[in-house]
């Protein structure tokens, strides 16, 4: 593979940042986080719909623009840079990439919708607790009813249906269901999330109806995880790049004893460091989305790199920078927490740097 | 002269079971031991003391602890002031404030830092202008604790501009309940709101409220920070809990209450040690060999931490004065913190995806993730500690100074 | 515990440390490192003799000083501080502790010629390879009869007999056996060892006669391992202390771009973080040796603490004091590497820092 | 003009299939490619080129490898002498060097670093003093690799000590096999000596070696410097191994035995990342889930800094120019060395207390754990890259300059 991106990508990218610094300013960012909803319509579906991103990499027979998940990586990193909250990522990331992993038949019915923003879905399928992998996170159907619950479930109160993935008893297996949000069977209270930029659901199901769309056995579950994790590690690293600039900008401005404290070394080498772990980190999230636009045969271990990389760099980048900042980096009026809430919380989505690092090592095994 | 314990211990003992009474209000009561001298027994015996050398104070202090009498008013920052009051201040100072610092009618405020002074604290520019005869005040400070509850406030400001910055600074007592002085509350990123940006516009300060002489600033202000470090030190004293019987122990509860509620999450800034054990336990990655290792770091750091701590105590016990060795304590303590953050991440998994009610621990989980990174920069950040370590323990050179000269040319924020 | 030396105890110190800076320069050192023993016996017998630390912690009916452990302890920091590489951690150190801790009825007859210096005894007690905590490293005692093998023996080429720790194949069990080093079945090859100062031997023995001098139960070997990382890991403080020492010298004196380089940020952060480990590390092993010499409860777990917490700083220290000299710290002729050499060695001798990270905290299951 | 890559294949084919002799002496072959152009493509025509872009060369090389014909000499620093004495030498000196550098008649060393300045390169102490028509040199290199066989020094002297540091530097060509001149091996700490001490007493350098002007040494060493970093990053080249029919594959071995020899060790000093696995594997500590978080984290850092070059390549390709990205690079590297010790040190458990024969892996692990400390140092220290990193790409501030002014008023060793 080639270890740069074409024109097109690089445009992509800087035409995403430019509609984010614009849109998601971090006093609309602020707005938001006292909003009911968390995030703001107009600014996800001129997002999905004037720039096309709605399914970057959903083929065009579905409405989507068919690029390939490099795209939608280069996307999602200037979404963390920029700490972009909407529905993005659980709608337009997590349910298309559930749906195409299944490939349900439904595929043209659901979709579109997606794509074109009309409808918001989030993909209900880690359990309650660290045990988070568990593929056997309790939920069970029954001649068409679900039973049974699903946590850290992501805009899980702000989407119109659930995807969720469960178990059916009979001989059917795991599979992708379908569930109404609004139905009188679905108990979805909301999580107090340390990330104020990502809400957090936990659900309940009693006897809810719902349609299988499509078998979700091992095999598509780990795809489904590790596009998940590919794109959640570019995410991350975009959020790492914004607070090293933010420590390169206020060490450059802030003076003390007559020099600037970016003239320090303690301050220099801390920022040297920060952007080689931070180089090392992005070339993990470029080629692991590389591999899984390719469907590389060790994309596996490739998307556990990179989440291992970006979590720790990710949470390093926000922890420096507070420092860096000094007391007024500790403060709730300076911006630097609402991305440290979001480095905290998204290194141990999915899976902490430790996991990925046994799992990556387990993928090298014969 | 030589000191009998003994002889201090029976002094000490007739005192308070000829007049200590659980009973009375705290307001009698602290009079009564103000004047007695037993409330500060190391304190001169002109300012309601006994001249008794430190040394003593445990025998004083283990009598009050024993009949569980309450002592004069501790909290907050009021000794501070009082001793730099004792070193620095005016005998009218002393007159008006001693007896009410300790009695607990007054809180009191340090007024130091401010936003473009933090390291750095030499170059505050809060200015302070003599115009008819009285002080005025103009500028910001920032991180006071309780200046909304204050009635004065230790005021650090800068008299002169053309000296090195050293010299340009003027201490004063500034009275906090006056229309020039305003005080907002400042919020921090784990949600408490300790501290207040305190703004003075035109503030005016009489004369005879200068502390120590013009262009002193800087001296008196290191007073009051070591007796700060020392403070921080020992602590201790009127911390334990006390029987509730006697309406006394109600208001000293009451006046602590106050004074105590922006240091709610202090425990949780220093990582919460005491807790990664049980909650790897409860957790069950206990059984998790990579978690153990991490947990076994914290644990030995901790103990190697405190011991640490024991052995610089024995060293003053033995006559060594307390140095700089104070930043090695407290580098530990971020490190320490900041692995136990790592370790409270693990042991919670996802869950530390959470704060607020529904993180575990009620929430102390999630505070703890929110307040750790507060250890590396409050009271003196990892870097100053470094410095400070390199120069005047290891004896390193000094980094070449950029801020000499006449403070107006030096280069600012 | 008071948490500080008495006057007696940083004399003795003081008397050990002058002792060495003159009778073991690093001049000395490198001559005795081209020597055959590799130590000088006249400095031995009278660190044993003259200051009477031959038998230091033994109780005076065996001609000992009588003193405690932290006695002993001291004296190994200063050792470790000047890089002494004589039969005292063999002989005066592990032998003594191996029969005193095994209670033999012969220490009248073997325990005053080892303190006096008149004998050099070593420990077999550490099996080939990894596995070094294996109490049954394979070496068996049949009818007075020993065969098998041990390595990593300090000492093993110069000592006037071997203590080992075998099994006897009857209901006798483990027990502490001696050995006469010049036996014809007894086959002691030299191990090219890292450290130059402290020679290492792997020893085969086949059909050896042995005299069997007491009970070895896993009590009493753990009592005699965690005597020795006690003593091991103060002596490795002691390293440490004379790289911190000798970094601090070279950067106050060595001048690039017009200023010492120990006025650079970088190389004094690098110090002061390196003194605070250190002296976390130093209290460890003090608290430690008093625990020992006090037989508290938890003293295996506060040895674990200590080996491991050294561990780290003494490789740490040695590291950074390469890394401050520069190209010239990397050189035969600079005596860092000497220093590096004991580090890297004692890191892994008797269990490195993970390894004793477990094993505290194991000691601290109900 | 437009170059036509077809065309360059077809004729560097036609030329090589013309001429190429396996059986001819290195001598004979050298000198006839030397004068064909083909040997440096890219080299103006003038001496030994054909003023091909920097771009056709992969096409040219694909030739010679294609049927293994032997290239110019490559092998230490004589590219380096060459490329410098193209863009700084004069054409006598050009006509007489050249020639011989790529025929590999002649051998050369760099003589720059000093025991004094090291981080510090300018503050060179080496003298050269014109006395009667000759450049008299007294001073002391260190770090210089194959001083012993070298016929030619690239020598960096200060002329003049009463201008500040980088102003007051002449480079010159001096021949090493004169009185003057004086070379001792510098072992290292793993036992390998790949370095010289040079030491310069009254050596002689006649006016016209010196290369360019007097006080420009500083620029001329640059030049130098610059073409070792591309070097470092191209490498390969004449790497691949040959099939050993044809005499001139032995003479062309030998050659490259002689000045390869001190850098067997490097592969140890970068850690050996590619045998960490396998020591897992085969001491059974991959089982140790501690074992295996640190392998991974070797294995990942190892892999990203693989790709993170890669990038870098590929930017260069698409015509960003190779800046100090190269410091990021290096900076990497050691990182992955000193992981690379601890695994190995992991892995190998109490066998790290053995080196030499009884060292695993017939000595390699040994020499890891004493070579690794090198690569932080070696080609200037992480310390030095971090300073780069932080003001040549992150753009931070400069720290303030105490070696200006006169060089014969800077603090000194």
């Amino acid at each position: 593979m080639e270890f740069s991106f074409s024109e097109e990508q690089i445009q992509i990218r800087e035409t995403v940042a430019r509609f984010l610094a614009e849109r998601n300013s971090s006093i609309h960012i602020r707005q938001l986080i006292e909003s009911k909803t968390g995030y703001d319509h107009e600014v996800w579906t001129s997002l999905g719909r004037d720039l096309g991103l709605g399914g970057i990499h959903v083929p065009t027979e579905f409405g989507g623009a068919g690029l390939s998940y490099v795209e939608t990586c280069l996307v999602l990193e200037q979404m963390g840079y920029a700490l972009y909250g909407g529905p993005f990522f659980s709608s337009n990331l997590l349910s298309v990439n559930a749906l195409l992993c299944c490939g349900t038949t439904q595929a043209h019915e659901l979709i579109p919708d997606i794509v074109s923003c009309n409808q918001i879905a989030t993909v209900a399928f880690t359990g309650k607790r660290a045990g988070w992998a568990r593929l056997d996170a309790p939920s069970e159907v029954n001649k068409g009813r679900l039973n049974g619950e699903k946590s850290f479930v992501t805009d899980g109160l702000t989407a119109d249906y659930l995807l969720v993935i469960a178990n059916d008893e009979s001989e059917a297996g795991r599979g992708l269901y379908v569930v109404d949000s609004n139905d009188s069977g679905v108990n979805i209270s909301s999580l107090n999330s340390l990330d104020f930029t990502r809400r957090l659901a936990h659900i309940e199901f009693q006897d809810v109806p719902t349609t299988r769309l499509g078998d979700f056995n091992f095999e598509t579950h780990s795809e489904f995880v590790n596009l998940a994790l590919v794109g959640l590690a570019n995410e991350m690293v975009g959020g790492a790049q914004r607070m090293l600039d933010s420590a390169i900008e206020y060490s450059g401005a802030r003076v003390q004893f007559g020099r600037t404290i970016g003239s320090l070394q303690a301050i220099k080498h801390k920022c040297s460091e920060l952007l080689m772990d931070l180089e090392l980190a992005k070339s993990a999230a470029y080629r692991a989305a590389a591999a899984m636009s390719e469907q590389e045969k060790d994309r596996a271990g490739l998307a556990s790199i990179a989440k291992a990389m970006s979590s720790d760099v990710f949470v390093k980048a926000a922890s420096d920078c507070i420092q860096i900042h000094g007391g007024i980096g500790f403060t709730w009026e300076n911006d630097t927490h609402l991305w440290y809430r979001r480095a905290k919380s998204s290194e141990v989505y999915l899976g902490d740097a430790s996991h990925h690092r046994e799992q990556y090592l387990q993928s090298l095994e014969p | 002269m030589n000191w009998n314990s003994d002889q201090i211990r029976r002094d000490v003992r007739i005192w308070l079971e000829t007049h200590w009474d659980p009973n009375a209000t705290l307001h009698e009561w602290r009079n009564l031991l103000v004047d007695s001298g037993w409330g500060m027994p190391s304190w001169p015996k002109r300012w309601f003391g006994m001249d008794l050398p430190q040394g003593m104070l445990p025998v004083v202090f283990e009598e009050f602890d024993r009949i569980q009498a309450v002592g004069v008013a501790r909290t907050g920052i009021r000794l501070l002031a009082a001793e730099t009051l004792l070193v620095h201040g005016t005998d009218s100072q002393r007159e008006r404030f001693l007896r009410k610092i300790l009695t607990g009618e007054k809180i009191w405020c340090q007024l130091f830092s401010e936003p473009g002074s933090g390291s750095d604290l030499a170059g505050v520019t809060t200015r302070a202008d003599l115009k008819d005869g009285v002080w005025v005040v103009n500028g910001q400070k920032v991180w006071t604790t309780s200046a909304h509850h204050a009635d004065f406030g230790l005021l650090l400001t800068r008299t002169d501009w053309d000296v090195p910055k050293h010299q340009g600074l003027t201490y004063f007592v500034v009275d906090m309940k006056q229309e020039g002085v305003e005080v907002h509350p400042l919020k921090q990123m784990n949600g408490h709101a300790s501290f207040n940006q305190v703004f003075f516009t035109d503030a005016v300060i009489p004369q005879d409220m200068r502390v120590d002489e013009l262009g002193n600033g800087w001296q008196v202000a290191m007073t009051t920070l070591m007796h700060e470090r020392r403070a921080a030190n020992v602590l201790g004293g009127s911390r334990q809990t006390r029987p509730n019987e006697g309406s006394i122990y109600l208001e000293e509860a009451r006046e602590n209450a106050i004074l105590t509620e922006p240091y709610t999450w202090y425990p949780q800034r220093a990582g919460r040690v005491d807790l990664a054990l049980e909650r790897a336990r409860s957790t069950g990655t206990i059984s998790h060999p990579v978690v153990r290792q991490e947990l076994a770091k914290l644990l030995m750091m901790a103990r190697c931490t405190e011991w640490t701590a024991a052995r610089a105590r024995a060293a003053q016990r033995q006559g060594q004065p307390q140095g700089p060795e104070g930043s090695l304590g407290k580098l530990a303590n971020s490190t320490v913190a900041r692995q136990a953050l790592k370790v409270h991440t693990m042991t919670s998994g996802m869950d530390s995806m959470l704060e607020g009610s529904d993180s575990p621990m009620d929430g102390i989980i999630g505070e703890i993730l929110l307040s750790v990174p507060a250890i590396s920069i409050a009271g003196g950040t990892d870097e100053i500690q470094k410095n400070i370590i390199a120069e005047r323990v290891l004896g390193m050179e000094k980094e070449p100074r950029l801020d000499q000269g006449p403070f107006r040319d030096v280069r600012k924020n």
